[in-house]
């Protein structure tokens, strides 16, 4: 299928979508250029292997080298917990997304606004809609996914790939963060 | 736009003035001297009378747009690119050409239940005459109408009463549908008020319909103990001739019932259902057998076992005339809704028309008439059977899936067709080595919805094998459900007024609307299971209600057999169809009547600020996908009732998220005083739509409490919230701090780890209000 | 669904039954017994009751589907891909999709026709009473209401006996949206069917409406001569304190009259509008001055020259409150529907809200009481008149557009979003260069859409670039037009009735609707002319009535100058606003009712019988971008009358086409004989979108003919289309040996070449019918 | 501009879009292949200029070397009588493709279907929804554009192109045909 189709075929945006995240390079060089970034980590990731790695595993590694808080939507802590990695917060999607549009939203800890938000892990149609009322309402922030579908109304997003494709380019960011 | 005057019919069929006669001048208002309650300030609300309440809610529950299309191609300047802060050729905004679709959906869902309700009046009031007493309830029910009431200021007696009601709804809906018109309202906030408006005109036209079937149909009268119905594909007696009746008024389903009945042929003939009719027809008669939600129309007729399909309308599958064409069911269409091109043979012989059917010169026809759908019904389902012979087009055997599952060349449309995202090639893969449990599995959490199989370019039935390959599982779909009981009777309202307002019940939660479910019905059962053990009140309704009693627990009892039907602290209450949602929110309404005795008539605000406050109900849709279903979501929040929906409800374009994190958002009068104090962010959100079951869970529970729930209440609930997010989340919740006022809300058996949290969250006292958001409240507030 | 019981109110304003008085029991249908026709078959006809007729048209004009997306995302199992044969979740496939989405458009209309009609009867009815006599016209109109008649089988005399005609559009709209819900209609036809339903309550609505104005605020009353009103930019003295009005509901503005003339400040201040409200105000008091159609919003706004605006209801911009804030004009809202996110201040003192927009505190205000509107604005406008000097935020002089125009990049972003697809970056860097008129060209074809500038990197204001660019053309805008005479007289009917049945009018050519025009307004004016010119019936209404009266001709004079304002051969009959279309569908029906003395009283089948085959009808919609238009051009279609419409209105979702290669599509009853003989591929469509205004013109000739035509008539429209088809597009029309039945038929001067033509076509000699499409008219024929 | 965004910004098509006509021999092929084509010609043409000639009368060439009939809309045909090119047919462009939807049409000559419909010169918003017409309701009929920009709803479209890289495409095609 072509890479940047939506996943799910009918899930049509408009003119404005997402860009391509064709090699690893281009999404860590967005995350290290990124001032404040955080990860929305949803249920969805429960079911990925990476490599024969489980995807949290992948996930937690990426955001300690990067120092990325991560967000866990729906049960998805309980496997974090598991592992030995809290959270820096637990919360819905749609309540850390709406608060992402407020440009005056100091974030989590107070501090300061995001500037970038990695989204991975959400039903399809889900991370579909929510990137697009931020694509639409919160054009302070960067959005990125790391699924392993094309997702038009990120900022950016992988094409379609195969697991394996996929797979590794997930391994090489994570691997390059940490320089 | 007033509309104060109440409306007198005159019957003038067919006649010019010198044969008028016949005129019947019940007057709505009139009976209204049985009612000496002073009207209040608000009734038959125009689009703008309520709006500060509206823009009272909005601006704490803003809306956060997810906008479906980055376009909006509504008239033809467009399409129209609406992205970032881009303006259409009429100079609309993407936050307001948001609204005004979720306008227009909330209109075409009023509509609907208006439109069946006029539709369902008109019929019985030519049947049972417009003096037919209304009777929802034979004992305990004196406010019979809590919403026309409140609304409307008026009290209807006779179902001729409810016609001045539908008039007004009427008018609204064309309103309100005006005001989405291009280069018309420009404000999101103003489209969102008008959202209200439509869903407590959708309110409205429930309570119509469903206390005039009711009345008029001798339905179940508020009864906590209606009979339970059979539920299920697997209940159906195959041997028999069998009837399917499909959609929401229930008419021409009642007429195969009775004619059955007169021919004594009861126990000859089956008659299932799908959708509202479905559990409406239960309510007629406990022989009916109730199939499923929505979700299994595709299914049931493509198993063969009708001989008959009858649709009238609303919630019918657009190719029904075509899946059972391919079953040789033919299908008879009752609504002028839903005509399907089909023949109008309404002024036919029966004859004739039953014998077109039986020799296959017709697969279907329209028939408005529906004592004569009764019998044409009957008569072709009995004839028919024996040719038929159950012909279904599902694959027959294991041999058949394999051999189709063969053709499979991995394209993987389908899966990306699928609602669900489900994993179809690989279980198709698998069925194609002869392993057919990855189609069984994905059996559970289908849709039904059949997107699957157009694109597929290899012609694979894909719903089909599915379906086949869960053959063992739709035999054993032998369910039970209680038959939609109706009202709820005052003196269950005076019992739980207190209790609730105190906390001693923790909530009331609502499980209504569609099967548009993120993983199939058992979430449904498994939630209403939950809260009905944690001693909530759970009310059902609608294809909600089937789902509920879709699942058995280690006794092998259904939800309907474990729980009781009253409205009590653990019961599971199916008020019935979609047009019973009128009860839960009338339910809410007489909290505020009966037990706190606020005065009812025609006083919208301070009522629905009273439920707001005092009363922990939330609504869930975990299914929603109708207009009806965002129609009704629409008229819980304008009572102030937060609403739960699945992860598809992102799709109706925005939520009403409150800011828990945002202080100043939470204020209200403490009525007592005057004073603005901080009330804590309950209920934190209006709209919600969760990602899974297990955080709709942890989200219902917090959206329960209310600024004026006693310390008792509030651990109570506390309690609830807490210890399903330990077990679904994962330790105490981290905003736990923001719904302490003073140590004594926290729950007793959970006292040291929450104030450790408190300690480390700098938590901070605060008073318990007497809370109101109107300023007029202030100083009139009476003890409830 | 039957509604034929009759209202009647009873005006219980905040009261319970104890204070009941004021009791008006005017019943609707009561003064029907001044009325002896007796009742046709079809009085309130319900969502079915005419679709046979419909189904018959239907049939013949097959719907062409143009999906303006390949998706459906009407609810949340979507987006549905429908492209192919797919079907979405729901069943439903493209064509019902389609044919779905043209249903909400007309309804979306209808109810914006219905619902300002029942606004401003009430507020009509308030004002001077329900018992206040229709009068439509004082001499010659006796079929007042024409459409209600046919329609609802009622003859209205007084403004009460409207309400019953609009609770029965409310009730048919809130059916008709309904059929739109998810999983309900499932085939296009039916669709179709609800869609000509909708059109045909719109017309009453628009009836209504206009009726009730012409009678209640003495607006012309059918009168031919009824006088010219200033008409364009350039009229305006913009030395005086300037008031805008935009919308369609008219009695904000009355008043805006009346107390200037209370107060003696007639000559004072100047009222100027635009879209309809700008035409009803002209008829109301001939000193208002109209700007121009809604593509005049956004220039006449930027000019700076209004110095208060007042909005009411439909095609009004939805920024109008930011660009009227960016030139310091307060804006006052007086609607329910448009309410803007403004504060409500109907209930503040006149002198506090006219301070506050004096000062600046507030930019705008809803005010929902017109007679508070009409101080307030006025009073405005004279203080801030000399505080805000006029600013604009067009730029100021050639220098500043230069410089404006230099920072384009031509990243062609502009013209993408163009909808006329205008060479915009082009013209701006000519533009950055000195040389303006490429600009200035544009101005003539721009649609004053703004869609061009919010995609522009720069912040380029491209569309003030434009209109300062054509600064001179817009100071020469000093047009005139006749103003809205309303209804046709029933003289002028029976005076044009032979004429026009037998072909010496060779048919009525009506210019309705919206500016979305491909080119600009001048075409419209060009067309209006050249039908005039060549003798037809020329009406106008709404935004393409002023379009018409904005160019000049050699002599100077507008099209409204040159020809008569009488419903004659060669007259420019300017009906009035968008709701005056009733007219132009009335004066078809008194065609077939007074001039061929068909039954008129819920008769409908029959007189749309007649309309169709004999009188030589055509809609034109030039612009038509809104659901108004659509519905309005749906009405005209179930009553037979062919609609063309510009380019853009391939975006209406499909067309309804003819076949005329087909022979036996065009096969009509023949009432005398009760054949079905060939009647010829006249009228050849329903719905047309034409490329050019060449090609509409060619279209609109042929599409005046009808089987009915005597020969005398046919070769007098065969004339003027080929005489056009020759100089528009070249040559003899290939296709007009099927519009020849007998060689009389044959225009006298072209009988050598159309000869040979015929020959080489081998066309054969066919008879003329006495044409009907119903059976039941067979043998019933009388002489008309 | 992105070469396959409809050049309209906003219309967007959904899932189904044309293929890229890149190299002048995929359109030569596609002709070639056509039992039977059709071209209609909008009065846009006339605006054109194809490296100095007139697109007109590069479409004549076109219409005579590929012997494929002119179906003329608008006032077009004074174009064509102009320059001794009689049109095969004077017809509404809406009128045409609605025929084209009917699989049993036998074409302007009464002899057999049409199996390619190429268009050129509508206004783009028109072509745009007739061309979707066809896309859903023709699926017998191919469909092709000569424009200079893309059309999502053809079955084969021009990308956007520069009308000095479109003019040479539009020639090559045309020469190709003659031999
Ligand atoms: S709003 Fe819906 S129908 Fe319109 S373009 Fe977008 S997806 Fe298509
Ligand atoms: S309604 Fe407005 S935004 Fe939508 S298509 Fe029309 S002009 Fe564009
Ligand atoms: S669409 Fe058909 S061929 Fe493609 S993966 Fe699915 S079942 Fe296989
Ligand atoms: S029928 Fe089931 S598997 Fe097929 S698309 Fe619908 S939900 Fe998915
Ligand atoms: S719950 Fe939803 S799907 Fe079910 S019958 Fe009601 S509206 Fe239809
Ligand atoms: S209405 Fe039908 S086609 Fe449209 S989105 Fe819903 S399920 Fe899909
Ligand atoms: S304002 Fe004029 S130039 Fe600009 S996009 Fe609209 S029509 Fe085109
Ligand atoms: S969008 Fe702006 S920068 Fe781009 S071409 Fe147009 S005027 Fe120039």
């Amino acid at each position: 299928m072509p890479m940047t189709d939506s996943w799910q075929t009918a899930e049509i945006p408009g003119p404005k979508k997402a860009s391509l995240i064709i090699k690893p390079d281009i999404a860590d060089a967005m995350i290290r250029r990124a001032r404040r970034p955080i990860m929305v980590v949803g249920h969805g990731i429960l079911e990925y292997e990476v490599e024969g790695r489980k995807l949290i595993d992948c996930l937690i590694e990426l955001s300690r080298r990067g120092k990325i808080p991560v967000v866990a939507t729906a049960s998805t802590n309980q496997e974090f917990l598991n592992r030995g990695f809290s959270p820096s917060a637990l919360m819905p999607a749609v309540d850390l997304a709406n608060r992402l549009t407020d440009a005056r939203w100091n974030g989590l800890d107070g501090k300061d606004s995001y500037d970038l938000a990695i989204f991975v892990g959400l039903p399809y149609y889900m991370e579909w809609t929510i990137l697009s009322g931020l694509k639409h309402f919160a054009p302070h922030v960067k959005t990125m996914t790391l699924d392993c579908v094309y997702q038009p109304n990120a900022s950016w997003s992988f094409p379609n790939s195969s697991i394996k494709d996929w797979a590794a380019n997930l391994t090489c960011i994570v691997a390059n963060l940490g320089d | 736009m007033s509309r104060k005057g109440v409306n007198i019919k005159i019957k003038e069929l067919n006649s010019d003035i010198a044969q008028l006669r016949d005129i019947s001048l019940t007057i709505g208002a009139i009976n209204n001297d049985t009612w000496d309650e002073p009207m209040g300030p608000t009734p038959f609300p125009s689009l703008t009378t309520l709006r500060n309440w509206d823009l009272t809610l909005l601006n704490r529950y803003k809306p956060f747009y997810l906008p479906f299309c980055d376009l909006c191609c509504l008239c033809t300047y467009g399409k129209c690119d609406l992205s970032g802060t881009k303006r259409g050729a009429c100079g609309i905004s993407m936050p307001a050409q948001q609204s005004r679709t979720v306008l227009i959906t909330a209109c075409i869902g009023a509509s609907t239940h208006c439109g069946h309700a006029r539709h369902l009046l008109d019929h019985l009031i030519e049947k049972y005459g417009g003096d037919f007493l209304i009777n929802v309830g034979d004992t305990g029910v004196e406010v019979e109408a809590p919403v026309i009431r409140l609304v409307c200021g008026i009290k209807p007696v006779t179902l001729s009463d409810l016609e001045p009601v539908l008039d007004y709804c009427e008018n609204q809906i064309t309103q309100l549908l005006a005001v989405t018109h291009t280069g018309q309202e420009g404000y999101q906030l103003d489209f969102e008020s008008k959202v209200l408006h439509a869903g407590m005109i959708d309110q409205l036209g429930m309570e119509v319909a469903d206390i005039a079937q009711i009345s008029a149909l001798g339905f179940p009268k508020a009864d906590p103990e209606s009979s339970l119905a059979d539920l299920g594909l697997g209940t159906v007696d195959t041997g028999k001739p069998v009837i399917l009746v499909i959609g929401h008024n229930v008419p021409p389903s009642t007429e195969i019932i009775d004619y059955l009945q007169k021919k004594s042929l009861t126990s000859d003939v089956e008659v299932t259902g799908i959708c509202c009719t479905a559990l409406d027809i239960t309510r007629y008669s406990s022989k009916a057998k109730i199939i499923g939600p929505i979700s299994w129309q595709l299914r049931y007729i493509r198993s063969g076992i009708p001989d008959v399909v009858v649709i009238d309308e609303q919630c019918v599958r657009a190719d029904t005339l075509q899946e059972s064409a391919h079953i040789r069911a033919p299908l008879i269409a009752t609504s002028e809704k839903n005509c399907l091109g089909l023949p109008d043979r309404t002024d036919d012989p029966v004859d004739e028309i039953v014998h077109d059917f039986i020799t296959g010169k017709q697969t279907g026809a329209l028939i408005l008439d529906p004592v004569k759908v009764g019998e044409v019904a009957v008569r072709t389902s009995i004839g028919i059977a024996p040719l038929r012979k159950k012909h279904k087009t599902l694959p027959k055997d294991t041999d058949a899936i394999i051999a189709l599952a063969k053709k499979c060349t991995q394209c993987v449309l389908c899966r990306r067709a699928c609602p669900n995202d489900l994993p179809l090639p690989a279980a198709i893969k698998a069925a194609a080595q002869g392993n057919l449990s990855g189609l069984d599995e994905i059996y559970d959490d289908c849709l039904g919805c059949g997107r699957c199989e157009p694109p597929c370019a290899q012609k694979i039935p894909i719903h089909s094998l599915i379906v086949a390959a869960a053959g063992k599982k739709t035999r054993d779909e032998t369910y039970c459900i209680r038959t939609g009981r109706g009202a709820i009777q005052d003196v269950e309202i005076r019992k739980v007024g207190g209790p609730i307002v105190l906390g001693e019940i923790p909530g009331i939660v609502a499980f209504v609307g569609c099967a548009n479910y993120p993983k199939g019905s058992r979430e449904v059962a498994e939630m209403c299971m939950e809260f009905a053990k944690r001693r909530y009140i759970v009310c059902t309704s609608g294809c909600s209600a089937m789902s509920a009693g879709m699942y058995r627990n280690e006794d092998g009892k259904t939800a309907y057999e474990q729980y009781s039907g009253h409205f009590e602290a653990g019961g599971i209450v199916n008020v019935g169809s979609c047009v019973s949602n009128a009860h839960i929110a009338g339910a809410a309404i007489k909290i505020a009547s009966i037990f706190a005795k606020r005065p009812l008539r025609g006083n919208y605000e301070e009522i629905a600020d009273y439920v707001y406050n005092r009363v922990g109900a939330v609504g869930v849709a975990w299914g929603a996908m109708s207009q009806k279903a965002a129609a009704i979501a629409a008229g819980f929040w304008r009572l102030g009732i937060p609403v739960v929906v699945g992860p598809h409800g992102t799709k109706y374009r925005r939520m009403l998220l409150g800011r828990s994190d945002k202080e100043e958002d939470w204020y209200v009068y403490d009525a007592r005083t005057g004073k603005k104090v901080y009330g804590g962010p309950v209920p934190e959100h209006l709209f919600f739509a969760a990602e899974t079951k297990e955080e709709a869970m942890v989200m219902i529970a917090k959206l329960t409490m209310r600024p004026n729930d006693t310390s008792k209440g509030r651990a109570n609930k506390l309690a609830n919230y807490i210890d399903l997010h330990k077990r679904l989340v994962g330790g105490i919740p981290p905003d736990v701090h923001l719904f302490v006022r003073t140590l004594s809300d926290v729950p007793l058996t959970m006292k040291d780890e929450i104030v450790t949290h408190l300690h480390d969250h700098s938590w901070k006292e605060n008073p318990i209000p007497d809370p109101t958001l109107l300023k007029r409240m202030i100083h009139k507030e009476k003890e409830g």
